[in-house]
Order: C-alpha cells, then structure tokens, then sequence
C-alpha cells in the first residue's frame, strides 16, 4: 500500500545527511563530554560550538545566544518561567495568545496560578492575532509577550515583526515559539524584533529530543533547572551530543533549501486545497490563506468526526492529524479552531495535512482520489447528514 | 491502540441506516466529546427483530454502534436491557482507557431506543 | 598512541547494540510521534512501552512509575522542585547531603532561595552519610529526603535502604540520584524504600540527553514543565524516540552483565588501587575502600595540582578527571571532597579514574607504568615538594 | 582549549628549578584558585642574566611561569617590570577566558623577585 506521510507539523523523520553527522557522536569515536579536557572531551566541545553556529546563522543569531534545550516544550517553558521569575519586580503581567500551543498555553497557566496576571489574545476567524490587541492589553505591569511565530494547528503566520517593534517601543521582552517557522519561512531574530525565540530539532528533519531557546544578549532571564555549568550556567546536564549535532546539520540543510523547498510545497499546498474543495461539498479551509505557511493545510468536513476520518485515511495508508476532540486526550475539540470561533462539530470534523520533503505530486493525487470516498462513507453513517 | 475487533467493526460497521415506521429510536449525544449517536429497533412478538444505526463519532462510538447492533439483534427486549456498556467493549477486546467512555454512546441509544417503544406501545394499547 | 579511557562516571560510549537499537528512529522507518494515532504513530507507542518496561525492569519498579526525562539533571530537578511544589503545605523542610551531585545541590538552593530550609547533612572522612544524621536532622515540617546512592566523585555506596526505612516510617518522601549506581550495583526500589529515583542514560552505555524519574504510585508530585500530555502529564514535549529506545536496551544489557563486570571491574579498580599506592609517595585514596562502586577510583597526590596531571595523563592518551580548583569554573575545589574534611591543597591534586567496560587489565598496566613519571614531572616542577 | 604555545610551554618548560642564593626570589598564591608559583632571578649590572621557577599550579599557571622566564632572561630591570600579565598571556597566543587569571601568578611573581632584589640591594647598599 501506498504510504504518504502528511503530518510533519506533528514530527519529521530524521535526514539520512543528519544521521551521518551524528554517527560519530554515537559510536566510541567522539562521545566525550564536552566540559571535559582531555581530547575526547574538547572534540565534543568543538562539534558542540559548530552547532551552534549552525542553529544560529538559520535565525541570524550569534552562537552565545543560542542556548540547547531538550526541545521546543522545554524552550517554550524557559522563556515563560525564566523571563517572569527574573522580572517579576518589574511586574506581573504576560500577553500571550489564545492559539498558543500548549507549550506555552500551560506554562502561561502554570504562571497565572502563581500570581501572575496573564491576557489571552483573542484571534481573527482567519486565526491571526491582530497588533491592535496586543497594543491595547499592554500596561505599565507588562514584563513580557509572547505570540507563536506560526501556528502549528492552521498554518498562520502572525505579524511578530509588529508585535517585536511594539514591544521594542515599551521596553517588554518579546518571545515568539517559532516552532513551526524555523526552517519552513525566513526567521530573523533581528528583522523579527524578538528578544527570545524556540525552536525545535524534529520538526525540520532532526532528531527528537532537542531544541533551542534563542536569548538576545542582554535579555534577564532565570535558568529553570539547576545543576552544572552547561549551556553557560542556563541550561545543566550533559549536553544531548548526538542530537544537538544532528539538530545543527538539520538547521544548516534547511536554509540551504528554504527557498526552494518553500516554493515547492506551495505549489502542492495549492493543489491539495483547491483539490479538496473542489471535489467535496461542504467543507472549509481553516486558517487565513495567504498569511499561511506552505506546510499546512487544515479543513473542516460537515457531518463527519475527525478521529473516524484519521482511522479511514490511516487505512488507505495516509498519515493526517486532527483537531478533533476525540483525538485529544482531553476530550476538547483544538483550542485553536475554538478560537477562531468555529463552531464545536464543525471542529470536530477537523483533519490537517501538513506537507514536506518526502511528499510528491503523485501524493497529492492519491488524497485526492481517496478523500472523497472516505467523506461519502462516513457521512452516510452519520445522524446528521441528509442527502 | 484498538482491537483489531475495533477496527473490524469500524471498517465493515453491520447495520448501518435506518428503518423506516421503526418501534423504537434512541439518540443520544455523548456529553463527553460531542459524539452523536441514533440508533432504530424494529421488534416483533418481543423479540428485536432488527436493528439499524447511524453514528457521527470516533473510531469506538462507530465499532460499538456496530457491535451493539450485532449483540442485540434477535434477543427479546428483556435480555436486551441487561446489555451494558462493559459488555460492549468487552465483545470488542477492551477499549483504550481514554475511550471508554465512547461505549456508554451505544448502549445509552439502545436503551433509550427500548424506553421509546416501550412508551408508543403503552400508548397504543 | 595508546588510548585509556578512564572517565566512565562523566559518560560513557553508546554501546553497538544500542546504537542498532536506535537506528530504524533514525530513518525514516520509525519516525512517527507516539501521541499520533495511525500507524507510524502507533509503532512508536510500542516502541516507548517496551523501552519503558525495560527500564522499569532494571530497577525493579513497574512500568507505569517511569517517566522519561532530558537526563540525570532534569530527573534530579522534578523530583526536588516537583515535590516542593506538591507538598509546601505540608512543611518546608527537606533534607539533602552536602555530597549531592550539582543537579540536586543547586535545586536544593534554590529552593532555599524560595523559602524552603534546607539541612545539608554532612559525611564521614570516608565519604558517607551517616543515618543518625539523617534522623536527628527529621522534623515534622520536613517533606523530602533526598540522599544520592553512590557519589560520582569518590564511588561511596550511601545507605540508602536504611534511610529509606526511616523515610517511610515517617511518612516522608524519599529521593536518591542513582545515577552513577543503576547498571553498576543492583538497584530495587522496593529494597531500597525510595519514592523517587534518577537515572541517567548516558552513564550506561545509552545515548545522551535522556534519563528518566522513577515515581512511586501513589507520590505526591507535580510537573515542573508544562505543555502536551506526554508521559501520563508529568513531562510535555514529543518524546525523544530514539533516545528512550536507546536507553531502554543499554538498561537491558546493562542488567544482563551486571554481575560478571561488577566483579571483572572490581578486580581492575583493586589493581589500580593498590599499583598507585604501592608505586608512588604521598599519595591517597579518597573515599571508603569497602562501600565503594566498582568502577571508582579518587587519588589526591601531595604537591601536585590536578588539572597539570590530567593534562600530562591527556598527552599520554589517558582521559580522567579531577576534583581540582583549576578544572572547576567555579576555581573552588570539588565540593565533594571538601565535605569530607580534605584539606583544599590536598583536594587540589585530586584524580578520579573510573573504570568501564572497555577498560582491560593491559589498560590498568599502562596507567601504573605512566603514572609515577607524570607526578615525578610535576612534583619536580613544584614548590611545595622537597625530596 | 588550550592553544599550542601553551601545551608547548606546558609540556616542555622552560627554566624550571632554583638557584642557589638568588639575587631575588618571589613567591605568590593565587587567591582565585590556591596555586602557587616561586620566581628566582640572578641579576648582574642591572641585567637578569637567569631565572628559575617552580610552579604548583594548572597548565595555564606552569605555561606562564615558563614563558615569563623566556622573556625576562636577558632584559634590563627596567624592562623586566615592564612585562604585563596581558604580555605573557599574548605571548603564549592567549588563554581562555576562564584561565586569565592564571597569568597574574608569573607576572605577580616577577615582580616580586624584583622587589625582594630592589630591597636586597638596598640593605647592602
Ligand atoms: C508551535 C509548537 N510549539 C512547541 C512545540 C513543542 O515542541 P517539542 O515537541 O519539541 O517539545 C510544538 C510541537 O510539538 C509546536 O508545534
Ligand atoms: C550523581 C549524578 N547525578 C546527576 C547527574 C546529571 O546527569 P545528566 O548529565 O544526565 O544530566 C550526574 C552526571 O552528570 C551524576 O553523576
Ligand atoms: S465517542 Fe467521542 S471520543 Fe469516542
Ligand atoms: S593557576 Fe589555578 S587555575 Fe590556573
């Protein structure tokens, strides 16, 4: 059966030139720790340095500034608690948005159950927090915004730049979870206004189990664990050799392809969209269509439940993720569709597909030529479709 | 994470539709998730003679309509009563523990689709 | 040149069968996200249950107790900070020794920091807690326990079992960093009496940037990041599937050999031990002789400064480490060894070397024919020394 | 982490030893760390004609006694008090940020020989 792969917002498989990199760090030959002086150790300590470099120069940073975490969720969480703990004098109040991944979303909560005030932006139908807002929410208790760069759920890219200069202006810490832009649009640390910046490993074809808060220099920010001198006393614990050198490969590889790749995928992008459509009555694109990332594509189906249709696809051999509540272990449909003010079953019905290296046209043609089936015969299963 | 029973019954669901003058229908909606389910009986001598669904949910809600469907059909309404929601997910080899709760759908529909017949035919008679 | 690598207490190699292990996560064969529902997602589920078990089977907890953290230091700090957190009405006193890797003595202080008190227990000459200290040290504020099982610096097994009976008897919860003893001694956590384990992959042969916390049902324990609900929501972000997968075979091989290296390692570090202090002058060995893991040797050489002798045993291929001022950034001298009452111009020329499966009887032999020229160079050059 | 002049110097140094009645000796402790370094210079017609050292100390510490040696053997007092920590660090193609404060011992340890010399010839002056 055929195999297409179309959830690489939720990860991607490693590249085999990033695999190649990080050989050496899993076999005998390089696996010192880079805080020691013997050889082995300041062999470590050199690749260690090299990846940082890498990781940097995709988001225009210097390598002092980026700082390896164990993922996107642990960077999410430093920029939250470490920038409210080491600012708390200044004052208590945090702007973020209400499509956050959760990442941020429950971190943001965690703060706001330990005396923090927290304002939720709300988001346009079209999922895009508008600058207005954050404007307005601003007070002189304001120590720090923090709006996602790209939406992993629907694909919008919101207006950081703005958003940085605004925050610039009033002297706030901005930090954006870029996540989901890192690799797949052009970021720029400096361009973007941003103060603190995540990034993570496995979403742009390198291992899991990495990632990087960038800190612009001069940023007050706690450390929120505690132990050695790592990651220059920010971040303890031997470092993850194998996986921060595969996450600089995968970091160099793609903005060697960023533009092509971009180009690419929005050309199938397209084609899936209009495809799905075109050939299915009642459905609606989530999510803005131009402010949108070349990745993603989200539609909500009438009539159908997300999870059913997850399980059809998934027979036919295609990999999609959904907004569903029955998907989430909460049993909330997505957050994010919420707030854009779909309604419950609408997002119920919910599938995203988001596109990458490995997807072809021909991919884009077997979902096509399967989709409608797969709606038709869940939709005469379901009480709330009529013909 | 299902059952390849699950998944049987998910793919190949028996009873899928409606009955037309049905004795008996039950909706019910899964206050949980939002699932819906509307389940049709059709019962002769007191026996359910058939037995028809439609079900706008998960993986499970769907598996356990079917199956549900399956287990009562040609039972007499009293042994259909005894059916519960840990028998439906029993005959499908256990559910996911996050999807439990997606068998109450199910067995909610047919008794509420028994209670209906059972008050048309007080009515009638 | 011939190369001797005598630093397994910092890290260790990844193992051949571990790496092979790892690798279909590293390919596009298993890449999918476990929290996912179709079939790459699926794999990976069971991949993460049977990386689990084979942890859990290492220690003699239950699956279900293991939660996957970025290492030793992330374990450390959830089990100090998350169990403050849960706990803080119930008292604010935790005890801890002054021998604690940094990952818990620096979480320890800053708790301190938060306004928790903290008793730092003090230890033998040789090294070792004493249980009486730990039980005139309990008050009924006091929370946690958090006592490490062998110390990476000088090797001392710690009384664990026995403090873990008090702990229990008086309802308190009970930590160890077993990170330097898990794979290495035998470890059950029922045996033991401890609520809360660490364990760090990369001491055993496993990749790095991966460990895990032992939590007993039933312990009162709250997150310390926040985010998705991976590992029955007490540690967000998607999981690092090659790394468990790694970390759970290393965990398997390791209890497969457990008895046959303990005792072939024993045998070397006693080798080692005796030729040192047999060959050379003014030399001691720190830490108990007999409660002592197998694999840890801690010299302190009169007259000379550590990190000149690990640069002269460098260039002789021989990779160690050291308690010395100078190889700390901190420029203080091992905390470890100033515990145990050793003057700070004796720690200054301390050694560790610590054994592992690589090491061989010809290895121990060179290190002894090396050893006494090196310090013989040193002590020559230095000014504290007169033959 | 250390560059090759240091592990040369370190590895091979030069003028380690005594001499015997000195025209200066001087010894420091490093506070920072606990090292320590004793400096003996010979001095004739305001010249340092030789110099010793021993060093209990890191790689950077012994690193920079030898190379302080080198640079002061032939110089004029004058010229010798001239040698800055900053000199012999760059003279030794740098040390790391961490290991700066290793080359206050030499050069701390120079002029100490010099003023114990200074004093010397004083009182016998
Ligand atoms: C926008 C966003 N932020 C944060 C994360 C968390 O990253 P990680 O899985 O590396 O912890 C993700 C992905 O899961 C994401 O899409
Ligand atoms: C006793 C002890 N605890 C904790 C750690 C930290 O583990 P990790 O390096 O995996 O963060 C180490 C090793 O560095 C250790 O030896
Ligand atoms: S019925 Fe909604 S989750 Fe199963
Ligand atoms: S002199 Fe002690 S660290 Fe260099």
């Amino acid at each position: 059966m055929r195999r297409v792969y179309l959830d690489h917002s939720a990860t991607t498989p490693v590249r085999p030139e990033v695999l190649e990199a990080m050989l050496p760090f899993l076999k005998d030959e390089a696996f010192g720790n880079p805080s020691t002086i013997y050889s082995y150790g300041r062999e470590a300590k050199k690749a260690l340095d090299e990846a940082r470099e890498k990781v940097a120069s995709l988001i225009g940073a210097r390598p002092e500034e980026i700082f390896f975490t164990s993922g996107g969720t642990e960077a999410d969480n430093l920029a939250l608690i470490g920038t409210a703990a080491a600012n708390e004098k200044k004052g208590r109040h945090i702007i973020t948005s209400s499509i956050e991944h959760h990442a941020v979303l429950h971190t943001a909560q965690y703060l706001m159950r330990h005396g923090f005030k927290i304002t939720f932006l709300p988001v346009t139908p079209e999922g895009l927090v508008r600058v207005e807002d954050v404007e307005e929410a601003i007070t002189d208790e304001t120590i720090l915004i923090s709006v996602m760069h790209v939406n992993n759920e629907v694909g919008t890219i919101q207006p950081i730049k703005e958003i940085g200069h605004l925050a610039r202006e009033r002297g706030i810490i901005f930090h954006t979870d870029a996540v989901q832009s890192v690799g797949k649009i052009p970021v720029n640390v400096d361009e973007l206004n941003v103060d603190l910046l995540s990034a993570s490993s496995h979403k742009i074809y390198g291992p899991k189990g990495v990632g990087c808060l960038y800190i612009r220099k001069g940023t007050r920010i706690n450390p929120i664990l505690h132990g050695g001198a790592q990651e220059r006393k920010r971040r303890p614990g031997t470092e993850n050799m194998p996986g921060i050198v595969g996450f600089g490969r995968a970091a160099e590889l793609a903005g060697q392809e960023l533009d092509s790749e971009m180009e690419r995928l929005k050309g199938l992008r397209d084609k899936l969209i209009d495809g799905i459509m075109n050939r299915i009555e009642d459905v609606q694109l989530n999510g803005d269509r131009e402010k949108r990332v070349a990745t993603n594509a989200n539609f909500s189906f009438r009539y159908v439940e997300g999870e059913s249709l997850l399980l059809s696809l998934d027979m036919k051999g295609i990999c999609a993720s959904s907004g569903s509540a029955c998907t989430s272990g909460s049993l909330d449909p997505s957050h994010v569709l919420l707030a854009m003010g779909i309604p419950h079953e609408v997002a119920h019905g919910s599938v995203r597909m988001t596109l990458g290296r490995d997807n072809t046209e021909a991919d884009i043609d077997y979902v096509l030529e399967v989709m409608p089936e797969i709606v038709a015969r869940l939709r005469s299963m379901s009480p709330l479709y009529n013909q | 994470m299902y059952s390849e029973k699950v998944m049987d019954h998910f793919t190949n669901p028996r009873n899928v539709g409606e009955i037309e003058n049905p004795s008996g229908v039950g909706e019910v909606g899964n206050p949980v998730c939002g699932d819906i389910m509307r389940l049709y009986i059709q019962v002769e001598d007191g026996i359910i003679k058939d037995v028809k669904f439609k079900t706008f949910g998960c993986g499970a809600a769907i598996a356990t309509s079917s199956m549900v469907t399956e287990m009562v059909k040609g039972k007499t309404i009293e042994e259909a009563l005894k059916i519960s929601n840990k028998a439906v997910a029993e005959a499908l080899d256990g559910l996911p523990a996050q999807k439990m709760h997606c068998s109450n759908l199910a067995a909610d529909a047919l008794h509420k689709a028994i209670e209906d017949y059972q008050n048309k035919s007080k009515k009638a008679s």
